[in-house]
């Protein structure tokens, strides 16, 4: 059985913007970036330091204070993305609302990094969801990161949300028919009673 | 000036206010925040000290997809942000700013603020309920019982201001105040400002939103729009909350010149008490739903009684 | 596991009888990682809950077995992030003892050093994020502060700032730099003075107390029978540490009698003595590196490393290395063919063990307790799935 | 709680406040990264730099790589005698040399290992890409980061004078330029 997987639709404000106002519009999403930590191993903490008074990566706008996915504009995938673990990840992005934006971050989340050969590990989250920026490292420095955040805030001022741009950019992901296992695809099943 | 124009006028300022001065604490919070904890928090939105960063959250706000759950019961969760919203704007437009500086000017406006404030919690039981999600019916459940039990010590301690007033006018209330409230409805004001911050869900009360617990609490599933409007109402929530403390406890406009820059006063002492429930917010952990419920019972309640108590007795001898 | 299931909404089923059952995790902010819990709840009540672990197994036993002992040191830091160095030289102490090797005795204190300094590290990660799982959002800022000034030394002596991959088999990779021990001693210096201020946002906090005090006890009971180890073991009265027991590296002559070092115990097993133990282990983590600093400084002039052969093989047989980690004992059993690559190299973390008893200490309790213990069991994910 | 307990509320709370606010006081102590570079230690694992001349493609360096991100592509040539009457001597040219930082690890090994110190640390962090593709950084590309190699630190006394690491990850060479804004000393 297959089900319709609906492209994600951008904001009223964003369909019929003239060029003017779609500067400023840029501006609010270039300078709010609500981030949703997907803290998943050693870049998680590195990501956490970024937060932190040292480094303070809410001076460019970058609010951690999206503790869901409802409310967040910027995920940023940090540490190794497990098989077991992809379904979660792509759930949750898609639970994002447009336009929303991945920073893949450290080796483990660009391509498996380390674990590239285990037998449980996805090779890179990009084979999950559109990523926009990669920043390498293992772990990145807090600084690399920021820099992430940079790089991503120069392509959000000069981007054009449309709906075409957005099938553009989840052309694979999106926007088609789609087996219904793959987009209500539940958690792995816990251990029967008497664990 | 017609009267229709005169009203228009007067709505039109209010909702000025309402939109502005959550901003402000907003913003405060922001660097009040940043700079306790060492850091600087925005410096880039806008320019000078990131000025514009809530301005940029609006304006992103407005272009994000607005996602409504399958599960969710839809008419209830589209409506629910607006109820907020609303309580909160009914309440700050009786708030005076001046002897006869206020929009509304209705007898009883105490009443006023305490009946319209609780409507915006209605507003929080239907996004907890609507939502279709666990963690959003749990953070519900809890604001439910938080918020009728937190009612009750901060309809008291308005009691108290009253009773000393001898009205239920936030105008006559302010004209009636004396330095010497600062001392006799001291409890009266703790209560007060302790049950509000509860009443707004600010730590340490955050219970129902914990997001380390419940991600989000009732709003957990809400997007865009309709989520900026639940800040925008808890932000209002503390711009009212502080500025009704202000007129009850710190005598509103009354203070040097309060002829030239009385709304001035107002705002400054309001400020006051905003940074106080945004101070709580940074030094304090979160209290247990249960150990809330018995602050309110066995520690404001009886408080407020007392004050009660004391402010008849004060009543009765000057009068 | 439950049959009837709660949906949500309005015309909820029957609400007064319905168990909400409740996926805490794989993401979620209270489970730092990606542990997740499967709870019953009965109202706010946790009927029943269990651990659900393998979200992020990367399989690094099995990648050990296809890696030269070089290489593998980099994988074995990795599991348990916290504590990467104290994870490396338990590797190489396996790797060393099976070669007969004998470690130069300046690279043997410097390791101390940094495993200490690691030590402190980590407890600060966790000093500042248990804290904000109880909804205080500012003494994580302070913890961290410390800890970039920790990791600023760290990093300049190895090149990184939580991936150290400092050691090798026979010693550590560089020299010390010039000037860094008494950069080592300005930081030690600067995190004590700052630690008060932590501390008063922690302790004395009647919030925070009655958080946890008496919130989520575990028996010394329990902790024996799930193999419980580490700070949470001891918060329990359980008076087992290895760095005492079964000294390894410096640590025989640091917790000789009239030493620095010392085994910081609690018995009430509570969230709070757990967060006592760590904070008071703090210290005693400073202490010794101080005393390991001032060692080396008084120290002869010699390697740092033994010259090692092209290819190293480790010959035939096995050993059992334990070492005191920041979260507990983590253990590597070392199988060898003979060949450059362990033919087994089993892994015996501490998070594994601490977690596992949670499934006993969290029935009962209500929702927000759940989270003030799950904090308070002081886990690294990958440590548990490896 | 009773009121006896809300007094004994009020010393713990109002510590952790006054704490905060004598934080408010003091500077922040953020290091504004985009308007200030920051001062990293020489040994910073950063990425990886390639001087090209040193290397005899030995492929030493991509077999000891823990996760094999380095690639060598070379061929043999022949090199006439240089004396007369000399045997012609075959040596291998580098056709390609390219690190995959989308997969690399930072451990070092590669550096620790290559005998004819080719291959430098630099604490250059600034490469995130757009396109993972760009990650994979050709032999011209690590040859530009040379320019920002530090010189290794000077040694604590109690280091051995005699006797040279068994691991010189440090160049012997003659030393590279040393970028502006990283001193070696922090």
């Amino acid at each position: 059985m297959t089900t319709d997987l609906p492209l994600p639709r951008v904001g009223p404000a964003q369909v019929a913007a003239p060029k003017p106002m779609r500067l400023v519009l840029n501006w609010g999403r270039r300078y709010s970036l609500w981030v949703f930590n997907f803290g998943l191993a050693c870049c998680a903490i590195e990501f956490i330091a970024a937060s932190m008074a040292r480094h303070d990566f809410i001076r460019l706008g970058v609010i951690p204070f999206a503790p869901g996915p409802r409310q967040a504009d910027l995920m940023v995938v940090s540490g190794t993305v497990t098989d077991k673990m992809a379904p979660a990840i792509r759930r949750l992005y898609d639970q994002m609302p447009e336009p929303k934006y991945v920073i893949s971050f450290g080796a483990c989340s660009n391509s498996g990094g380390p674990y590239w050969d285990s037998y449980c590990v996805t090779k890179g989250v990009d084979q999950l969801i559109p990523v926009d920026v990669y920043v390498p490292g293992c772990p990145p420095r807090p600084e690399a990161l920021l820099q992430g955040i940079l790089t991503l805030q120069d392509r959000i001022a000069s981007e054009r949300p449309s709906h075409a741009s957005l099938r553009e950019k989840l052309g694979p992901y999106a926007g088609r028919r789609a087996s219904a296992a793959e987009v209500s695809r539940p958690l792995v099943a816990p251990p029967e009673a008497g664990t | 000036m017609s009267t229709f124009g005169e009203v228009v006028l007067r709505s039109l300022c209010v909702l000025i206010a309402f939109l502005v001065l959550p901003l402000l604490v907003g913003q405060t919070e922001h660097k009040l925040m940043a700079h306790m904890q060492g850091r600087l928090g925005p410096m880039y939105a806008g320019g000078f000290h990131g000025w514009a960063q809530l301005v940029a959250d609006g304006v992103k706000f407005t272009q994000k997809e607005d996602i409504v759950p399958l599960a969710a019961d839809k008419p209830v969760f589209r409506l629910a942000p607006a109820l907020g919203i609303v309580s909160y704007l009914l309440a700050l437009a009786v708030i005076p700013f001046g002897p006869h500086l206020v929009a509304a000017g209705i007898t009883g406006s105490l009443l006023w603020v305490l009946a319209v404030g609780a409507i915006g919690t209605v507003g929080t039981l239907m996004a907890g309920w609507s939502s279709g999600n666990k963690y959003a019916l749990i953070g519900g459940l809890r604001s439910a019982a938080q918020l009728v039990s937190y009612e009750v010590p901060l309809i008291l301690a308005a009691a108290s201001f009253a009773m000393a007033a001898g009205s239920f006018s936030l105008v006559s209330i302010a004209h009636a105040w004396t330095p010497w409230w600062l001392l006799w409805q001291l409890p009266g004001a703790i209560v007060f400002l302790v049950a509000g911050t509860a009443e707004l869900q600010r730590p340490p009360f955050d219970m129902p939103v914990a997001d380390s617990e419940l991600v989000m609490g009732p709003w957990t599933e809400y997007t865009g729009l309709r989520f900026a409007l639940f800040l925008l109402a808890e932000y209002a929530g503390i711009v009212v909350v502080s500025l009704v403390l202000a007129v009850l406890y710190l005598g509103g406009w009354t203070g040097p010149f309060d002829h030239q820059i009385g709304p001035f006063w107002v705002l400054l002492k309001g400020f006051f008490f905003a940074v106080i429930i945004l101070w709580m917010r940074m030094s304090w952990p979160r209290l247990r739903e249960d150990q809330l419920q018995r602050v309110a019972w066995l520690g404001l309640v009886p408080l407020a009684l007392l004050q009660i108590v004391l402010t008849a007795a004060g009543v009765v001898l000057t009068t | 596991m439950t049959t009837r299931e709660l949906t949500v909404g309005v015309g909820a089923g029957e609400l007064a009888t319905a168990d909400m059952v409740l996926n805490i995790g794989p993401q979620h902010p209270a489970t730092h990682g990606v542990l997740r819990l499967r709870v019953t709840l009965d109202g706010e009540r946790i009927s029943r809950a269990e651990p659900i672990v393998g979200y992020m197994h990367r399989g690094a036993e099995k990648l050990f077995e296809v890696r030269d002992y070089r290489q593998i040191m980099v994988l074995a830091n990795r599991h348990d992030w916290l504590s990467a160095f104290s994870s490396e030289v338990g590797l190489a102490l396996t790797v060393e003892r099976m070669l007969g090797m004998e470690v130069p005795v300046r690279a043997t204190w410097t390791r101390t050093l940094l495993s200490e300094l690691n030590r402190v590290l980590n407890h600060l990660m966790f000093l500042g994020s248990y804290p904000l799982e109880l909804g205080a959002i500012t003494p994580i800022f302070y913890s961290f502060r410390e800890r970039e000034e920790l990791q600023t030394v760290m990093e300049e002596i190895s090149g990184g700032r939580m991936h150290y991959m400092f050691n090798r088999v026979g010693g550590l990779r560089e020299d010390i730099p010039a000037g860094w021990l008494q950069r080592v001693q300005a930081a030690i210096d600067g995190v004590r003075a700052r630690m008060p201020e932590l501390e008063s946002l922690l302790v004395g906090n009647e919030i925070l107390q009655a958080r946890t005090r008496g919130v989520g006890v575990l028996t010394a009971e329990a902790v024996a029978s799930y193999g419980v180890s580490g700070p949470i073991a001891r918060a329990s009265g359980l008076d087992v540490d290895l760095r005492r027991d079964q000294p390894y590296l410096a640590y025989d002559e640091l917790f000789a009698p009239g030493g620095p070092g010392r085994v910081v115990t609690r018995q009430a097993g509570d969230c709070l003595a757990r967060l006592e133990v760590l904070l008071e282990q703090t210290h005693v983590g400073l202490d010794l590196a101080q005393a390991c600093v001032e060692r080396l400084l008084a120290m002869p002039a010699g390697p740092v490393n033994l010259k090692l052969p092209k290819v190293l093989k480790v010959p035939e047989g096995s050993d059992y290395v334990a070492t005191e980690n920041p979260l507990g004992f983590n253990g590597y059993y070392l199988v060898s063919r003979g060949d450059k690559t362990p033919w087994r190299l089993a892994l015996r973390s501490a998070s594994f063990n601490n977690v596992a008893v949670l499934a006993e200490l969290l029935p009962g309790n209500l929702l927000a307790d759940m989270v003030a213990i799950l904090g308070s069991m002081f886990f690294v994910v990958g440590d548990i799935d490896k | 709680m009773t009121d006896q307990d809300k007094k004994g509320f009020v010393p713990g709370l109002l510590k952790g406040m006054g704490t905060t606010a004598r934080a408010m006081t003091r500077h922040a102590h953020t290091q504004e990264y985009p308007d200030v570079s920051p001062q990293l230690p020489p040994r910073s694992r950063g990425v990886i730099a390639l001087e090209e001349s040193n290397c005899t493609s030995c492929m030493l360096c991509a077999r000891e790589c823990p996760d094999w991100c380095i690639y060598i592509d070379s061929h043999k040539e022949t090199v006439p005698p240089t004396t007369e009457g000399g045997r012609e001597r075959k040596e291998n040219v580098l056709d390609r040399f390219a690190i995959d930082f989308s997969l690399c690890m930072y451990c070092g090994i590669c550096i620790e290992v290559c005998p004819f110190d080719a291959l430098f640390w630099s604490p250059e962090f600034e490469y995130a890409e757009t396109d993972i593709r760009d990650l994979l950084h050709e032999k011209d590309r690590l040859g530009q980061w040379m320019a920002t190699v530090p010189a290794p630190p000077a040694l604590d006394q109690g280091a051995p004078v005699d006797q040279p690491e068994p691991t010189e990850s440090a160049p012997s060479e003659p030393q590279p330029a040393q970028a502006p804004d990283e001193d070696p000393a922090p």
